[in-house]
């Protein structure tokens, strides 16, 4: 069932550049080979805090651009809001200092062979995977509108080079200190509409991804959601990122997001299922 | 030449470093960053009769150099297991050392049926350390008479094909009470420890942070622990092999568990921080005793006790 | 304005935050740092009958988020302690809880008798996480039988005068079975948790660290083990105060301890590290419990707990 | 019994320096009126390892020079060793990062009123106090006859400048690599008897305190002695730090080093007695 990512290398990863975008970072790290073999979706996993640290467990941040630079192997851009303890430590880093990193790992959105009409709808840093592929499915000929939501404007990520290779950009936050007061599902009816759009793309919080499901039913449209649930290892080896989800036979198992994810056919995500296990889940 | 080799009852392994039960995936996901033939052995995750998806999530919280976790044994059960998971091991030259866990005395009997004399399976490890469905959820590994009657199970259902290891819980008033009950029982060897219980409230929901409220805290930080475990067994038993583990993530961790009496170390929580941590380990290790002047890995075993013994 | 006050029994406080017994010295040490009227209580580290000079250095190693004590309960004994310790923390005008500890059930009885209708003196610990000399050094909490011979002693001693807590092990099979055993016996409330037995093998050396070999485990690496104790024993017995520590820190760490339903918080290796931490700790939760929306602290104790009052 | 430091204080120490001499770091910090109280003898506690750092106690560092700036603050100069995580992380803090710090700690040097003769006696790093207290005795008119020992010629920490203030100065190390091949306590002798020394100060591992002692003893001399066992706390709460001393009532107790030292009377301290606890002491 599981598709683990057999590209994946670990890496002691040099930061080119950090800086401080709204409220975020925008981080740069040279990485040889894994620039080449990201995909849009994957993501990579860190180890945080040094030496004599004391968190055990790695960090995952979605690739937000690679760039592989041949021979002299290759980049990745991370955008990384300073959260908690290991995100904090991750932001302070200077230039030349190098971190472990694993990657890419994970699913990676699933690109359409024909020319289709998209929306691609980030939250916060989830807007950070979506401009990679935008700037694929734009070169495959698709429509690509994108609609991003934060809780206030510096919660925005939209780089101006980002909105190349979009058809519209719309921008929603909860404050309305910026774009569309209001949440980005709120949003998409409209665009839906107005675009005939056929297929959506989703990055961000997981009560984002299950109300875009719900438009998604609605509209009778895919829905390729990258599902961020708290990770200990990102390789698929600890069972803690499990969210239910039903394979092509019908059964609902609980799954790795870091290996069957995080993008995942949001059809198939049982949502809202935190605290519980669905009933018929595979020996629950 | 130093000799990495270790023996674990009957079972003699190239090297004493495996991987912890339930932290080494079905063994696929590591063998991306190196040969599984690399490990002493791979310890499977406990497999149970039936197939279990787990706990609810939250699954998992970091703690100070630790972390806890109530997966809740999930997996497909033992006829899957038997049909891909060990096929796809044995492909790959892999040293097996079983894991199994029962909900019922009689399922530990049932599982060490199934798992007779399998090729590539160089030992069974019993984990203990689970709820008994059948006793207010008590774990066994907390009472000896419950101890005991879950190996006695294993013991009667396995000859002398592999050695079994009882796997102990350290939540108890006297681990080696419950050590000489299991050795007793028939258990060959010890695999010392499984998590210690404990809990984490989350100051946003202002509830526990896990679904299942209470986990197993391993890491780090409860280092100290195992290597108390492991020494007041080893002085007590001084004969029974012990798969020593617990918080082990580098290779002066695993010496420490080595000199307080570990035929051979178990490493999880350091493999989610570092995928290729076992190798780091193993290499570490080498070098230490090396440097220390031994030749065979086994002259390290218990070498903390030497004092006792003039 | 945020009610800070809390109650221990009978014994009101201004504010929860304490120091942990053993970890403050006289009192005079940290008085340097501020003034200790702004504690809750100071707890006096464990006094015996007689002096004591403690255990062999090394007495310490530090571990991973923690760190490994063997000092033994050195100390004046109680004659000295109560003709200088005591009269100095009065003219300071600080609460006093008072830890007594015992090698045997008459010890504690004799030390009861001492400790009675002191000034500034609002409540009294009693520290069975000790050995007990008549029974092969088992720790007295570690035994049901023990844990309550120690605590009926002191009660038989000490009226209603000020509350006392037992101060119990997490070393044991089932917590909730020694706090109701000692409940029964007469403590007004419970201390939870003291230190875990751990052991650091010096790989240098290769023998264990400490020249006690085991020794006690503290700091934030046994905080979930500390909020689970806590959880489990407000869960079974809801009315009993208690005063929580293992590994607080900050005032998060505090909360959480809180939320699982400790009245007061003792702060003990943090002291170590941060000479202000109770200082810090004591800011850092009442900005967390405003937050909240908190008027009292009281109705944050044990709120972790809501769901199974609905 | 106790003596606590009445002037220590917690403070923000900012790096202004950080430089590698020889196996050595030489750190300036400004510390604010901790340089003003600060005595030869007198050590500080330093947070090590960031915010989210396992390791939960301070390290107690020797102030090696003291400079009271006035209303300008003052400055505080250590020396280094980057021995295991602790030390490791400081030695690799950089100009301008602040380390949370409380100082001055400890007992100090006996200063005598007269003029004597003195030796000062170093071992490794245990040299930097003494370059304070040689200035100190030379201007109160002391012969001051330095001796330092390390393993190897790279860890003699001896400044150039530090050499004004001596009369004399002896190096030995134990592989010959510098100075005179052995252990300092073997220069001893030959340096007491030709100079007549009347005092010795020193400060090194407790191995070569407790030789210096017997010298100490067989010569009739007063010893004081800057003793280090390991300390969790350095502000007197903890108990680990402890050695048996024999008190001025002629009673042995388990004395702190960090607040009855770490500068002690070497002819009270028992020495060698780790792992037990000498016949005799108070509550034994
Ligand atoms: C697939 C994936 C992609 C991600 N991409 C990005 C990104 O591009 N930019 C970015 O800023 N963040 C991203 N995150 C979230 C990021 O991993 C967490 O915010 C981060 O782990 C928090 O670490 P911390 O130490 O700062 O916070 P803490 O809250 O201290 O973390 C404590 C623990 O909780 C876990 N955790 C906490 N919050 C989250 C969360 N929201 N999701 C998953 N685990 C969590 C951490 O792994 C850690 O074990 C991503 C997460 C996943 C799973
Ligand atoms: C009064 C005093 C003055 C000191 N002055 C200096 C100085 O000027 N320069 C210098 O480089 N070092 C000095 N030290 C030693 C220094 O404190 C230790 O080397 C340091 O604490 C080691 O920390 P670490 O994390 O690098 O080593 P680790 O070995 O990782 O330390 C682990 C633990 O052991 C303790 N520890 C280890 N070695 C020692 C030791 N030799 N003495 C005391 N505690 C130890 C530490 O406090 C810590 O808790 C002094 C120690 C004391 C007590
Ligand atoms: C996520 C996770 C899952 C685990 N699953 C099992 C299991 O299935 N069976 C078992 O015996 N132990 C299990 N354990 C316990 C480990 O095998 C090991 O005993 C414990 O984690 C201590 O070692 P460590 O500190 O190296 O992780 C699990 C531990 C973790 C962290
Ligand atoms: C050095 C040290 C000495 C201690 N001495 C005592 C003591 O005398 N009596 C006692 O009841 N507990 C003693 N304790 C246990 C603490 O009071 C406390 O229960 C434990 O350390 C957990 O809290 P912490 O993690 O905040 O340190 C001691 C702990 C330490 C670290
Ligand atoms: S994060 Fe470990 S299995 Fe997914
Ligand atoms: S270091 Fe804590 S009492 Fe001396």
């Amino acid at each position: 069932m599981s598709a683990i990512n057999s590209r994946a290398v670990q890496c002691s990863a040099q930061v080119v550049s950090n800086k401080k975008v709204g409220a975020y970072h925008h981080i740069i790290l040279s990485v040889d080979s894994i620039a080449a073999a990201a995909r849009p979706g994957n993501f990579v996993a860190i180890a945080v805090g040094g030496a004599s640290s004391s968190l055990v467990l790695r960090r995952a941040f979605a690739i937000y651009r690679a760039a592989d630079k041949g021979s002299a192997g290759g980049v990745i851009e991370l955008v990384v809001a300073p959260h908690g303890e290991g995100s904090k430590w991750l932001t302070a880093r200077q230039v030349h200092e190098t971190v472990d990193l694993v990657g890419p790992l994970g699913t990676s959105f699933g690109i359409p062979t024909e020319p289709v009409r998209c929306i691609l709808v980030g939250g916060g840093y989830g807007s950070a995977p979506l401009f990679g592929l935008a700037e694929i499915l734009k070169a495959r000929g698709c429509r690509v509108d994108m609609v991003l939501g934060a809780s206030s404007a510096g919660k925005i990520y939209a780089p101006l080079d980002g909105k190349r290779s979009v058809s519209s950009m719309t921008i929603t936050t909860d404050d309305g200190s910026a774009g569309m007061h209001g949440r980005v599902s709120e949003a998409l009816s409209q665009i839906i509409e107005e675009n005939g759009s056929e297929l959506i793309y989703s990055c961000g919080p997981m009560a984002m991804l299950e109300a875009i499901q719900e438009i998604a039913d609605k509209y009778n449209l895919v829905h390729q959601a990258s599902v961020e649930e708290s990770m200990a290892c990102g390789i698929g080896v600890c069972m803690t990122c499990v969210v239910p989800l039903r394979g092509s036979d019908g059964v609902i198992r609980m799954s790795r997001t870091c290996i069957d994810g995080p993008v995942m056919d949001g059809a198939n995500v049982i949502w809202n299922s935190r605290g519980s296990i669905p009933e018929g889940t595979w020996g629950a | 030449m130093f000799n990495y080799s270790t023996s674990l009852g009957s079972t003699v392994l190239p090297n004493p470093i495996v991987t912890a039960s339930g932290c080494a995936g079905s063994g696929k996901e590591l063998s991306q960053f190196f040969p599984l033939t690399e490990l002493g052995a791979i310890v499977t995750k406990s497999i149970m009769l039936k197939p279990r998806s787990g706990r609810a999530t939250p699954r998992m919280a970091e703690t100070p150099s630790g972390m806890l976790n109530s997966i809740g044994l999930q997996g497909p059960g033992i006829d899957s297991f038997l049909e891909n998971d060990i096929p796809w091991l044995q492909s790959q030259s892999a040293r097996i050392i079983v894991s199994i866990a029962g909900e019922s005395v009689e399922d530990y009997a049932s599982l060490a049926r199934r798992v007779r004399n399998i090729p590539n399976v160089v030992g069974i490890e019993v984990n203990i350390s689970c709820p008994n469905v059948e006793n207010r959820g008590m774990v066994f590994s907390c009472q000896p008479d419950t101890a005991r009657a879950a190996i006695e199970n294993v013991r009667r259902n396995i000859g002398g094909e592999v050695p079994i290891f009882a796997k102990l819980s350290p939540d108890v008033t006297d681990i080696v009470a419950i050590a000489r009950e299991v050795v007793n029982a028939g258990a060959d060897g010890l695999a010392l420890i499984n998590t210690v219980l404990g809990m984490v409230i989350d100051v946003n929901t202002m509830r526990p942070k896990l679904a299942q409220k209470t986990g197993g805290l391993s890491g780090p930080a409860i280092r100290p622990i195992a290597v108390r475990a492991i020494y007041q067994v080893r002085a007590a038993l001084p004969k029974i092999p012990i798969i020593g583990m617990g918080g082990v993530a580098s290779g002066k961790d695993a010496l420490e568990l080595v000199l307080a009496g570990a035929s051979a170390i178990s490493v999880g929580t350091a493999t989610f921080g570092n995928p290729t941590a076992v190798m780091k380990i193993k290499q570490e290790l080498e070098s230490l005793l090396t440097e220390r002047g031994f030749d065979n890995f086994v002259d390290a075993v218990g070498f903390a006790h030497r004092m006792e013994s003039l």
